[in-house]
């Protein structure tokens, strides 16, 4: 019944956490706008270079489309390919608060690289996250790869792989969605689109992101993106068709940019807020879980509380960890010149 | 360099010097648009093309899709067909979708058509490290892109000549490759010419005249040299620091001269050593410097690392600095 | 009267035109056959190597779609990328059957490329015929290019670029698509697809190229890419389109392919031989034309064999033809390396 | 090089080497696939697959779009799900559309993941010249490649090099960029080890001893070399051909160590001399064995020129050759 009013057919200890991975999410992300984007907890880079391909934990607003991701796949067996919008989505699959942290303060232990890539590029063998690169779109055939090999063992796994709407404007997104159309690959491809207040910028595209999956063949839907619930059943369409034969699936989840700054600069008035707070994923998602009696006040409160906690103490421990050493800088070569050291 | 007497100078920095060739140049000739990745609305991210949009319009300022292939490929057939188009590529670690546009397709259209067509495009792009920007925003592309003939390579370390050669390169019947060091825009300011003011693609300049050894860069390792050989004087080393300026054509007498000068050379570079640029140099001086060679040749440069990592450690491991040059300069001064 | 039998409103004299461009593209592949795929006719290249990389002329089966698009368009002011199967297109462009021999034997005299292409590379630019590369894909995003120059210069040009069907898997046909589509571009894509015996790879493919160019929000038709007719209305409606702000529009067109050997190699029975002239875009075209009263027996033998002459000339002034002096590679570098010559 | 002594020899030309070394590693081991245009129903257009696609159905020997950053992508893909994926680019010319899979992540994955992921992929592709392949039939890419940490890149120029090695590549965890020159194919053949035979990759061999000049090569240059090392033998100058083989990683000492003996170098490369590969050789010459040089080391190569000409007469002014070799080295034996 409860699970029933949620708009689901999960239990309540799963939507739960599922809440709680949004709002740990949410939480990480607030902690670093507050650390100046995280720019200023690290060794003294200052200016208007620091920022530098720093594109990173840019989640916020997708947290539900990615719980909801997570949650339709099988931890363990299936496949995700992130892009760098994907926090919530690899928190989802088994990363851990400190792992986050450990990337953004550039640690030895960072477990996705070392901390030689910039923070956001999360990947784990273990966890079966591929780490991406930041090149736009190459993971699109990657994933058609992944999932080929999936066919071709015969086991039963499907390959998440998610972009930004932009990424589907590249060359690899045709060619990887053209070679898991013929070969009906067990692959879902997550348009996450957050339309800023300009819009999309009209010489970019023309059409939708469903017409032209369709031309491919390809099975698509668009979805609320900010809706848990919305975006669980059309995963869970998606799934069910991969692991049936039924190929490919591609999402299209538009989000709303929540941002509390206007266009040209400057505070929102309190209505525009108010407004934002409305297509807030993880506000959307208490919501439900609150009026399905799911979640009350006071337990929310606590989640709230305790995810703050855990991201303090995150963020404190991988302040304090060691940074990498200059030489470690050779681990994982191929092999050495004889003059590198 | 061709300046008139009566030019105004500004104080500029790269990045500014960039915008204003790129400006003077769209006002000048109305063939010349501009194309890329938020070029437009956003004015760039390194704010390249920052109030262009309202000046020029949409159409001459062109945001395109996130698509480096047919960034490319869409300027050279607006070049076949009467226009003058500047692609920026975001960073240039993200030109390699477009490769095949570029080496197969721009560099080879004189060429394959025998002098019939021509591709007069200049592809511009922030590139090089030391600005933490980690495995994708960070890298040297020169090396790939000096070995294809039928492509030039422009590499400025200073306001003047970003500007001056900029504007040499949109006036250049041919591909030329542009590329912009992100730590050098906003790293030093000089007096830059306003207006007409073309510097040649070709000629390589000496910045600091020496007579102990010879050093070869290009960039920000332009600056690190001119720092190592500051260093190096009050240790009684005489260096001399050549800015390359341009990889393609490379000026092989400037080159030569200095190293039959010197008699040693360093060259500095922050791509990864095996098979970068300065590998062609140290070619060059050991096959047509050999009888002056009064020791061995020396590079300094980039290990052999696929990519230069975020961390500071290891980024600092990965750059080449004033301090590495010097070692390396006072090693072979007593050689 | 006679025109509309022949189910256009083009003057006799114009369908004549085409179709002896028809027969001397025809005559010019044959006479190359004979010469054993112009190898022999060349230099004393022998070996299973000699042919490397020479998938040339292979315009059999195009004729017809390749005259009714150059007739579609304005000689002069419109623009051609053609791809390698383009030869009637190129000769109804205004390239002469002794500027193909030219480039087939590799002579200096070659107006495309002065020999440094392989053959069947053509281009001119005062026919405005893009020199094409053989990097499948490339030119279909230039193309797209060019096109933007014409709307951006205020010019009324139509460009039309032609791929083979293959070329349409790479990523540069979406690029090109996607770039077209959203500024309304007047460009045509003409698909030039031959199906051959044993059929499409079906790990290549799913869908129809038309439900593609829908994806892109693009006009699209498939025609039957052995009938002027056909195809020339369907050229028709794409440049009006194209000149009207319309947009771009994909054209399919498929093709028999034209040969009398067997797949598993020997030759084919009578029957089917006859069943193939039936699909011969040279003998519908005469068959049209002697129906329509255009052209009568005679007539027809006396062009077939002015075309044959016309070939045979081609052939002996340009075997006659000087080749290009070894040097002469140095003509046309940005400069000249000192030690290059 | 390891061969047990009960291995039968075939006499085999370098195609049907690398058509047995995939055979028998896809027998082998079922994770081997064979992935490209062509490959399946056609067996290659140079027949290196041929019948494979009979013997080991659809899946495995994998006609591809004709889309090579889709090809590379999907091989990196497999990779990381357990496959062992051998991706053929028809011609190494096409090559470059997967510039950007191939150096930013296929040699990138096992560093940026700091040793979490690792991509077991061979590409495979035809490259070179003197076939009448004109503009984009004929190029040589190994400096592009070379150039890349994370990546392996191997030229064999014999039948039993191209089988061991090929066989070694497909056994290693990491990526390796395999090119088979074209005129080699059936150029020459020798007796090769049936089954079981692994040429280690690193390794140069040295095909033929000489005192006075070492020349260094790789591909078809190696037996251009040894014709023109014959001929000198003739004239009393003896010539040490290397056949280096692997380019990535390069064997320095072997290099060095024929240097240090004879005193002088000549590097010979099809591909255009600005930048190519032999530069760098060039550079570690004249760098670590600058006290044993008795003459400026030298570069036999293509002209600065786009792309190999289609036509004869050109075509043989850009192709190194054995005259042109042994001109070079008995100038340089003469120094
Ligand atoms: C191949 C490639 N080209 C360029 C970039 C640089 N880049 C990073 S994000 C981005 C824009 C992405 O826009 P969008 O998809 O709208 O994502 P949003 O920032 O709106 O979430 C660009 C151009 C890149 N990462 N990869
Ligand atoms: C980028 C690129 N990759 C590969 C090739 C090699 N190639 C030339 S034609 C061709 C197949 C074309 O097939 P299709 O489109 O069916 O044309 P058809 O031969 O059937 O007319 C291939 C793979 C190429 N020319 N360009
Ligand atoms: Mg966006
Ligand atoms: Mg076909």
């Amino acid at each position: 019944m409860i699970a029933r009013a949620s708009g689901t057919d999960l239990e309540p200890h799963a939507l739960l956490a599922l809440y709680k991975t949004m709002v740990m999410a949410r939480a990480i992300e607030r902690r670093l706008w507050v650390l100046d984007h995280l720019a200023s907890a690290r060794s003294g880079d200052v200016g208007a270079q620091r920022r530098v391909g720093s594109r990173n934990l840019e989640s916020a607003g997708f947290e539900a489309v990615q719980v909801a991701a997570a949650a339709a796949l099988d931890r363990g067996s299936d496949w995700v390919v992130p892009c760098h919008l994907d926090l919530a989505l690899c928190l989802a699959m088994g990363l851990s608060p400190l792992d986050v942290m450990l990337s953004i303060f550039a640690r030895a232990a960072d477990p996705s690289s070392g901390a030689r890539q910039a923070p956001g590029a999360f990947g784990s063998r273990a966890a079966r996250i591929v780490m991406t690169s930041a090149s736009a779109g190459r993971h699109v055939v990657q994933a058609a790869g992944i999932a080929y090999a999936s066919k071709l063992q015969g086991v039963d796994q499907v390959t998440l792989v998610c972009t930004d709407e932009r990424g589907i404007q590249s060359g690899d997104w045709h060619e990887g969605m053209n070679f898991a159309g013929a070969h009906a690959l067990p692959l879902i491809c997550l348009i996450e689109d957050r339309a800023d207040d300009e819009g999309p910028i009209p010489q970019n595209w023309l059409g939708s992101p469903i017409a032209r999956a369709e031309g491919y063949g390809l099975a698509a839907e668009a979805i609320d993106g900010g809706d848990f619930v919305d975006a669980f059943a059309a995963l869970r369409r998606a799934t069910a068709r991969a692991r049936t034969g039924g190929g490919p699936t591609v999402i299209h989840a538009p989000v709303v940019e929540l941002t509390s700054t206007k266009p040209g600069g400057g505070l929102r008035p309190p209505e525009e807020l108010e407004a934002l707070a409305g297509h807030d994923p993880v506000e959307r998602m208490r919501r439900r879980l609150l009026a399905a009696g799911v979640l009350d006040e006071s337990a929310d409160d606590n989640l709230q509380r305790e995810c703050a906690g855990v991201v303090r103490t995150a963020v404190e421990e991988a302040s304090a960890a060691p940074s990498p050493k200059g030489p470690q800088a050779l681990d994982n070569v191929l092999w050495r010149r004889p003059d590198d050291g | 360099m061709c300046c008139g007497d009566d030019l105004t100078m500004a104080e500029m920095r790269m990045i500014e010097a960039v915008r204003a060739a790129i400006t003077e140049e769209m006002e000048r000739d109305e063939r010349v648009l501009i194309m890329g990745e938020d070029v437009g609305r956003k004015g760039g991210v390194f704010g390249a093309t920052d109030g262009l949009y309202a000046r020029f319009g949409e159409a001459r300022v062109l945001d395109t899709p996130l698509a480096e292939s047919g960034i490319v490929g869409v300027a050279i057939g607006a070049a076949l067909n009467g226009l003058i188009p500047i692609a920026e590529i975001q960073f240039a670690d993200f030109i390699h979708p477009a490769f095949d546009q570029i080496v197969s397709e721009a560099a080879r259209t004189r060429y394959r058509s025998n002098g019939d067509w021509s591709v007069p495009i200049v592809i511009r792009t922030p590139f090089g490290g030391g600005v933490h920007g980690g495995l994708y925003h960070s890298q040297s592309i020169e090396a790939f892109y000096a070995h294809v003939p039928g492509l030039k390579v422009v590499v400025p370390s200073m306001p003047g000549d970003a500007k001056g050669l900029l504007k040499s390169a949109i006036r250049d019947p041919d591909p030329v490759l542009f590329l912009e060091h992100k730590k050098v825009y906003r790293l030093v300011t000089e007096e830059v010419p306003e207006g007409e003011h073309l510097v040649p693609i070709g000629p390589a300049v000496v910045r600091r005249e020496g007579t102990n050894v010879s050093c070869f860069a290009w960039g920000l390792m332009t600056h690190y040299c001119m720092q190592a050989a500051e260093q190096l004087a009050n240790e009684g080393v005489s260096v001399e620091v050549v800015d390359l300026r341009c990889l393609a054509p490379l000026d092989r007498d400037t080159i030569l001269s200095s190293v039959r000068k010197t008699g040693k050379a360093v060259i500095v570079h922050e791509d990864n050593i095996t098979g970068g640029f300065g590998a062609e140099i140290a070619a060059i001086i050991s096959e047509h410097a050999f009888d002056s060679l009064d020791g061995p040749v020396v590079r300094v440069a980039g290990p052999d690392i696929p990519a230069m990592p975020f961390n500071t450690p290891q980024e600092d491991f990965f750059m080449p600095n004033p301090v590495k040059i010097a070692e390396a300069v006072r090693k072979l001064a007593s050689y």
